[in-house]
């Protein structure tokens, strides 16, 4: 049979997170497989030397496919694939590909339009708060993407951003929650790994957008929708591919369309007029008809950059280091 | 740039609630320091706190049993700490972070089943008329019962100290166990029972974010707290109302900082998350300088083990 | 029930045994009621073993006690005191940064009000002379008045027996006297008091009855005022103790040379020395006298090169050495030893071998180039064992195994042998006993009479007087001229002593 | 009544077979856990203590692993050790670790691409400056304002972490790495890598430096007047003044050198094993160290083992999740245990015990 690895870059936690929602991949491929499939997971590994060699000795232990869930594996992923050319490596969110290294990652910006829509609609303030972990790519293009979607439906709306320099800091992140309440935000967006903002805006009465999980349980009236991570089909296909011999080396960019990245059951508190919208334009992103990044959109500093009618190609979005034209504030250096 | 838009009565009544669990750690572990111990373990056992005030409020409904938990469990993972330390005469500085490693996997294998549950809620108590004064009301007077509980906790350990016989001997043992020993006391037997209040208030300090500030479960949440509640002692002098100052500035940076980004500031916010550290050392250099090692306060035996040979 | 009205405590074949030694052997001891017991003996002899065996501090490994007839066996000093037991330490049991009150407090063990203590104290103060501020930081004051402390703190227990442990090796003679008196006026009252101290002379003076230990052992029981000091100290000893030999002193070219030197205490309870001048030349001793805290400790740091002085104020050989460190002055044979042992002069955690090398790697070439000659090393700390006659395992005794009087000699002749041009000690014999005592006397004379020049600090102005050629008294930090000494009556020295004549 | 009495000297036999009775106890109360988690106790003991070593699927592989994962433990803790032993407290080695790595990054990274047999050595020396410069700032305010060392020490990390994170998506930021945070893999430039000396053996540039480190301190420490005044201002800073040290030289000495090993530790971590400077570079080695100190009870050879030891249960606690499905809290739990009975136990090795009777002196009779 197949043994296929794990290796999650925190403690898989019970409930919700990046680690959490890779865990359920997992269980889908042995829900899917059973005794076909044998798999193992290793969790809290710290990037760098500690991953080389926990998914070498994986390799040694005779597993044949290998999952590493996040970018810092990324170096340490291309070490150990070339001493063990067999050894089938599913690297998250990288860049980097060899005969046996396959990449994977999900659109999820193409959620943040939806919950920008949302936000850009249903706010009484005009005001969004977003609590932002890292000045990464991934994280700017989000900013961007739900700051579109809402200045499309609100000429008026405006984005505060905190960053808070961490990725798990439960108490930093609900102060940043009760900060950005308190300065007039009524709907929080979150791109960080807790569930603590989401329990504040439970607490503060606003509303708030899930990350990575559903977390329905830490706001049961707060939580307007989330955005999931949903690895499970994913990897379900690509273990497949591996049984059968069919599996290589692909990059693999997927959203809505798909499902890798998608929408957790839009909640009561949205009217229905604008669920609708939300739905709507969740097909639309899905089936190609509309890009999150469409033109004319110039940016912050008022330089041109998409003309009219014209979408972002995947390098500039994979790389994106500026705001667009209408968020303020700096994006730190 | 809207400087306006920062409301000082939300900056201190925010700050207050983030500097809570910190104050908590932080009175605790003054006392032990106090009593002559140093333990570093502050981190594993608001961890451990924080755990069992969950699991026993979610269980059992009340939050305020859910203290009492926390309390006891942060107490009883000290209980490590005071036998190493104080029967086997383990070194201290290495026997706190053991405990802090010990402690928050111990505390991650008993959360497992508890992350994703919520909390029973704690209602803000307005004290009557107290709550309604204009802009004091709400600063002040619109907390939760433990934001209130951490500040008479204040009170008693400065009244404990400097009033009361126990808290005399507790001094004397920290300032000098071998005179203590001679005159009587059992050095051992005080030590180990502030090292168990200790836990018990880090604990609480563990509960108030578990169960208020955050208020969820998730593995390592206490993300550093119990350090900054260390260096709020020292900083204090091992005064207890220093303590109450060092926490709230402490939490107020941060929660200005948040602020001040929110608001656009153009400051590079690297630098401004930094701001809490680096003005905690301005602050340390500020009290140390033209003061001796006498009127810094610090308990003379501090980190010493006390080898009694009968 | 007392069976025996005039018998306050009996100590019946006690015997306490450490890793090595068996400080108590079969010891057995009488106290009778308001008497005052002197117990004697060497330094290591046991007398503080025995006294904390009494006091509960130390568990016995055998024998007995009968405290007013009845069985006596404390688990702890609390248990102790409620039988009626006082004691007054050797090393003080104090709280620097707590109050007067508070550290008297801590040694009752019934509750007081802190009204009422503080009128106890002022009534316990008055009625016995022992004057005391309560609301001052024990940290501030001067020896004597700590040990104040410990005698009110143990009066107001309203012993029965109170036990002193070389309570005067720290007091000046005014205080000796009050002390005196106070003790006086308590056995008269009915308290049995058991007294240790090194001094023969003020025992003679002061106890009725007496017991010399040796070895852990009773040697005798003996009445002091019948005794006199030779033959008890030749009792404690066991063999006979001469007097020190001084030869005639010829005291040639100045050598040192202090002028007008001021300098602010680098702690907190210090005493800042105020315009000091002194002349000390080859081959004469110059005493220093004074009460505790004067300014000892901060005359001695600028003398070892620890704290610094302004420029011109110390001159050695006339040059200027104020900007020397220690070691630097040292090169020059420029040497002093500090008052406090363990810890300033030496290391407790270190072997006597590795102590020699704080001071004595230059001169004697321990080190080559910073590289450790182990075997030198160890020769030159035997060698001071053997002339100095230092009773030690061997040069790799920890430093803090030592007794008192042993480690002393280790550390003088530790200075001695290094051959110093200038050599200031401060408190040569404090602690030490009688014979120890009197050999270090009788090296720094030995030392002198070959042309160096010493300076010895002491608050024992009877060993002031019998070694050094002149005195002079440390005041407040501020020095009177130095006079001959054998010029001197005792009550000019007295009036140097006093703080009223003092330059404020 | 338990009596401790001192040594007067420490038994050899003792000081070697101390560490392995507190292991066993680990054994039964790590056993315990596994077992309440449901894993085979001998099972999980096994893949933990014995496997790396041992077992032919990994030994091969692990062996080395163990010297890679110990080294910067080893050089880190002798640092530290240095100051613990004059009671001068360094607890914020994992921020020097930190900057080490980030100054000898600068350093290579200038270079880039140019190839250079210097530039190595250079980055050694930055790493060595960039720690110790780190140091510096608590030895400084420490012997300028008796500031107190621990807390400016630990504050120091938060500020190097923050400057690590900035530092990772700014001025060291891959310019082709499409914009993700972290720099240049530093081992896939020549003349900044830190590669495997001899294939297979896990020896690299870092583990030679710490062997060196251990050897060349066991020898000062033992016969140097260095050693001796660390020992000595210690054990006595009154003593130390007397003797002629002066305080500030020694703090200011104390801290460099941990500061100086903890940053070129980072060095070699940065070159080596880990490649590149990036936000979550540090991994608590900087702490964890402070432990391994004390478990080789401040003595280079003691921290050499204890090192290993540490790597050791990193190792075999790594092959036991994946083989058993062990939770990584109960690994850092048995980790706990393990350091709880080893400082427990030194206990013996300082004093003789004896149990006394309660014979002398009729208590109630
Ligand atoms: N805690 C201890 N552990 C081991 N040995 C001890 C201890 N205390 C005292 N000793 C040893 O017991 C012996 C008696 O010591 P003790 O303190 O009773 O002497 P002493 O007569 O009071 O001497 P001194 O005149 O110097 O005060 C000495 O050899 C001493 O080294
Ligand atoms: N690098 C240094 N920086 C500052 N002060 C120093 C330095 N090296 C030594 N010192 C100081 O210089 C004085 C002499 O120190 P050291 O121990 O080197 O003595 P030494 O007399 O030179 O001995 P040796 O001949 O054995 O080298 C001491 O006060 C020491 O603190
Ligand atoms: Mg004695
Ligand atoms: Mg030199």
């Amino acid at each position: 049979d197949l043994k296929v690895g794990f290796i999650y870059v925190n403690p898989v936690g019970e409930n919700t997170g990046w680690d959490y929602q890779h865990d359920l991949g997992r269980k889908a491929v042995e829900e899917a497989y059973g005794d076909k499939v044998e798999t193992s997971y290793v969790e809290a590994v710290p990037e760098g030397a500690d991953a080389e060699r926990v998914m070498t000795q994986m390799a040694l232990s005779g597993h044949d496919m290998i999952f590493a869930t996040s970018f810092g594996f990324m170096d340490p992923v291309m070490n150990v694939a070339s001493k063990f050319p067999n050894v089938k490596f599913e690297h998250a969110t990288g860049y980097k590909r060899s005969d046996n290294v396959a990449t994977y990652s999900a659109r999820f910006y193409e959620g943040r339009s939806i919950i920008g829509h949302i936000a850009g609609r249903m706010t009484n303030t005009d005001t969004i708060g977003y609590i932002a972990s890292y000045p990464i790519p991934e994280v700017i293009r989000g900013i961007n993407s739900a700051y579109l979607a809402a200045k499309a439906v609100n000429p008026n709306i405006k984005f505060k951003v905190v960053w808070v320099f961490t990725w798990f800091d439960p108490a930093k992140e609900a102060d940043a929650a009760s900060t950005l309440i308190d300065q007039g935000a009524d709907m929080i967006m979150q791109h960080t790994d807790s569930t603590a903002a989401m329990t504040i805006a439970e607490e503060r009465g606003v509303f708030a957008f899930g990350q990575a999980s559903d977390m329905k349980k830490f706001g049961p009236r707060a939580q307007l929708t989330s955005i999931i991570d949903d690895w499970a089909p994913y990897y379900v296909e690509r273990v497949g591919k591996a049984l059968n011999g069919t599996w290589k080396s692909e990059d693999t960019w997927d959203g809505l369309a798909p499902g890798m990245a998608a929408i957790s059951e839009f909640s009561k508190e949205i009217p229905e007029k604008i669920r609708k919208e939300a739905q709507n334009l969740h097909d639309a992103i899905a089936s190609g008809t509309i890009h999150s990044f469409t033109g004319p959109i110039n940016k912050q500093d008022g330089s041109a950059w998409l003309s009219t009618g014209e979408t972002a190609d995947d390098g500039t979005l994979l790389g994106m280091n500026f705001y667009v034209e209408g968020i303020e504030g700096d994006i730190p250096q | 740039m809207d400087f306006a838009s920062i409301d000082p009565t939300t900056i201190i009544y925010n700050l207050m609630i983030a500097a809570t669990p910190i104050l908590y750690a932080a009175l605790g572990e003054l006392l032990v320091e106090k009593a002559g111990v140093l333990n570093l373990g502050v981190e594993g056992m608001m961890i451990i706190g924080a755990i069992c005030g969950f699991a026993i409020s979610v269980e059992t409904g009340s939050s305020y049993i859910g203290f009492i938990a926390a309390a006891c469990g942060g107490a009883m993972l000290s209980v490590i700490f005071a036998v190493m330390t104080q029967y086997f005469l383990a070194n201290q500085v290495a026997s706190g972070l053991a405990l802090t490693l010990f402690g928050l996997g111990l505390a991650a294998l008993l959360g497992h089943s508890y992350t994703g549950q919520v909390p029973p809620q704690i209602s803000k108590l307005d004290l009557p008329i107290l709550s309604t004064i204009p802009v004091f009301g709400k600063m002040f007077f619109h907390h939760d019962f433990f934001v209130y509980f951490s500040l008479m906790l204040v009170l008693f350990v400065w009244y404990f100290l400097t009033k009361t016989r126990l808290g005399l001997v507790v001094q004397a043992v920290g300032e000098n166990h071998d005179s203590a020993h001679a005159i009587g006391y059992s050095v051992t037997t005080i030590r180990f029972f502030s090292i168990l209040f200790g836990g018990a208030l880090a604990g609480l300090g563990g509960g108030y974010l578990s169960l208020i500030r955050v208020p969820q479960w998730t593995e390592g949440m206490t993300a550093g707290a119990g350090w900054i509640a260390l260096a709020i002692v020292v900083f204090s002098s091992w005064r207890p109302w220093r303590l109450i100052l060092g926490a709230y500035i402490f939490g107020g940076i941060t929660i200005l900082q948040l602020n001040l980004q929110a608001i656009g500031v153009n400051i590079d916010i690297a630098l401004l998350s930094m701001t809490p550290y680096a003005i905690t050392i301005v602050a340390l250099v500020l009290m140390s300088v033209n003061k001796s090692k006498k009127s810094l306060g610090a308990p003379g035996s501090l980190g010493k083990s006390f080898i009694k040979v009968s | 029930m007392k069976t025996n009205k005039s018998n306050v405590l009996q100590v019946i074949n006690v015997s306490k045994k450490y890793a090595n030694v068996l400080a108590n052997d079969e010891v057995s001891l009488t106290l009778n009621h308001a008497q005052i017991h002197a117990l004697l003996g060497e330094n290591g002899a046991g007398k503080s073993t025995l006294v904390k065996i009494i006091y509960g501090l130390v568990k016995p490994d055998r024998g007995k006690m009968i405290l007013n007839g009845q069985k006596y066996a404390p688990d702890n000093p609390q248990k102790a005191r409620m039988s009626g037991v006082g004691m007054v330490f050797q090393h003080f049991s104090l709280f620097d940064s707590l109050t007067v009150a508070q550290n008297i407090l801590l040694g009752l063990d019934k509750r007081q009000s802190s009204t009422s203590l503080l009128d106890k104290i002022v009534q316990i103060s008055t009625d016995y002379g022992l004057a005391l501020e309560p609301r001052m930081i024990v940290g501030d004051l001067s020896a004597g008045e700590r040990q104040r402390i410990e005698i009110v703190r143990c009066l107001l227990q309203n012993p029965k027996l109170l036990i002193m442990d070389e309570p005067t090796s720290v007091l000046t003679p005014t205080e000796i006297e009050q002390l005196f008196n106070t003790l006086n006026q308590l056995s008269a009252q009915g308290t049995s008091i058991l007294y240790i101290s090194h001094k023969l002379e003020e025992v003679r003076k002061l106890c009725g009855e007496g017991t010399i230990l040796r070895n852990g052992q009773v040697i005798k029981n003996f009445i002091p005022s019948t005794t006199t000091s030779s033959e008890i100290a030749e009792l404690m000893v066991g063999k006979k103790v001469q007097s020190t030999i001084k030869s005639k002193s010829r005291a040639k070219n100045i050598i040192l040379n202090i002028n007008n030197l001021s300098i602010d205490s680098r702690t907190p309870f210090g005493t800042n020395l105020k315009n000091i001048s002194l002349k000390v030349r080859q081959g004469e001793i110059l005493g220093i006298g004074g009460v505790a805290g004067s300014g000892q400790d901060e005359l001695l740091l600028t003398l070892t090169g620890e704290s610094k002085v302004k420029k011109n104020t110390l001159f050695y050989k006339n040059k200027d050495i104020g900007n020397l460190n220690p070691q630097e002055r040292r090169e020059i044979g420029f040497l002093t030893a500090p008052e406090e042992r363990l810890g300033h002069a030496a290391a407790p955690e270190m072997t006597l071998m590795e102590n020699c090398l704080i001071t004595a790697k230059k001169s004697k070439n321990l080190m080559v180039h910073g590289w450790i000659n182990f075997t030198k090393t160890g020769d030159f700390a035997n060698d001071i064992i053997k002339k100095f006659d230092v009773r030690a395992g061997d040069n790799k005794s920890l430093a803090k195994t030592l007794s008192g009087g042993n480690l002393q000699k280790f550390l003088i002749g530790r200075e001695l042998s290094q051959d110093p041009e200038v050599i200031i000690v401060n408190q040569p014999t404090w602690g030490v006993d009688a014979a120890a005592a009197q050999f270090i006397r009788q090296a720094l004379l030995n030392l002198v009479s070959h042309g160096t020049a010493a300076i010895i600090i002491s608050q024992d102005l009877d060993e002031l007087i019998e070694i050094s050629d002149r005195f002079t008294a440390l005041v407040n930090g501020s020095m009177s001229t130095p006079r001959i000494t054998t010029e001197l009556t005792v009550s000019e020295i007295g009036l140097m002593l006093s703080t009223e004549n003092a330059p404020k | 009544m338990i009596k401790l009495t001192p040594r007067d000297h420490q038994s050899k036999l003792l000081t070697a077979i101390t560490p392995i009775i507190a292991v066993i106890f680990t054994m039964i109360c790590g056993g315990v856990l596994f077992w309440i988690l449901g894993k085979n106790p001998f099972e999980a003991i096994k893949l933990i203590f014995w496997d790396p070593l041992m077992s032919e699927t990994f030994s091969d592989y692990a062996r080395p692993q163990i010297l890679i994962k110990a080294s910067p433990l080893i050089l880190i803790a002798l640092g530290l050790s240095i100051g613990f032993r004059a009671n001068i407290w360094n607890i914020g080695a994992e921020g020097q670790f930190i900057m080490g790595a980030l100054i000898s990054a600068c350093i290579g990274l200038a270079f880039y691409p140019l190839e250079n047999r210097f530039i190595f050595p250079l980055m050694i020396l930055g790493g060595m400056v960039g720690g110790a410069f780190w140091a510096i700032i608590p030895a400084i305010l420490k012997s300028r304002f008796n500031t107190n060392e621990i807390l400016v020490s630990l504050m120091l990390v938060y500020i190097a972490e923050q400057a690590l994170a900035s530092a990772s998506i700014g001025i060291l930021r891959n310019p082709e790495g499409s914009g993700f945070p972290g720099s240049r893999n530093l081992n896939h430039y020549p003349s900044t890598s830190n590669p495997e000396l001899i294939e297979g053996s896990g020896i690299h540039w870092g583990v030679i430096f710490s062997f060196l480190a251990i050897w060349f301190f066991y020898y000062l420490l033992k016969n140097h007047k260095f050693g001796f005044q660390i020992k000595l201002f210690g054990d006595a800073p009154r003593a130390a003044s007397f003797a002629g040290l002066k305080t500030e030289y020694i703090i200011l000495l104390c801290f460099s050198i941990s500061g100086a090993l903890a940053g070129v530790a980072g060095m070699f971590e940065l070159t080596g094993p880990a490649g590149a400077i990036t936000i979550d570079f540090n991994v608590g080695y900087g702490f964890t160290a402070i432990i391994v100190a004390f478990l080789g009870r401040l003595n280079p050879v003691g921290i050499f083992f204890a090192g290993l030891l540490m790597a050791l249960t990193y190792v075999g606690g790594e092959i036991s999740q994946f083989m058993l499905g062990i939770p990584a809290a109960a690994i850092q739990v048995f980790q706990g245990m393990l350091l709880f009975f080893l400082l427990s136990i030194d206990l013996i090795v300082k004093f003789r015990l004896s149990f006394t009777k309660q014979n002398f002196i009729s208590r109630k009779d």
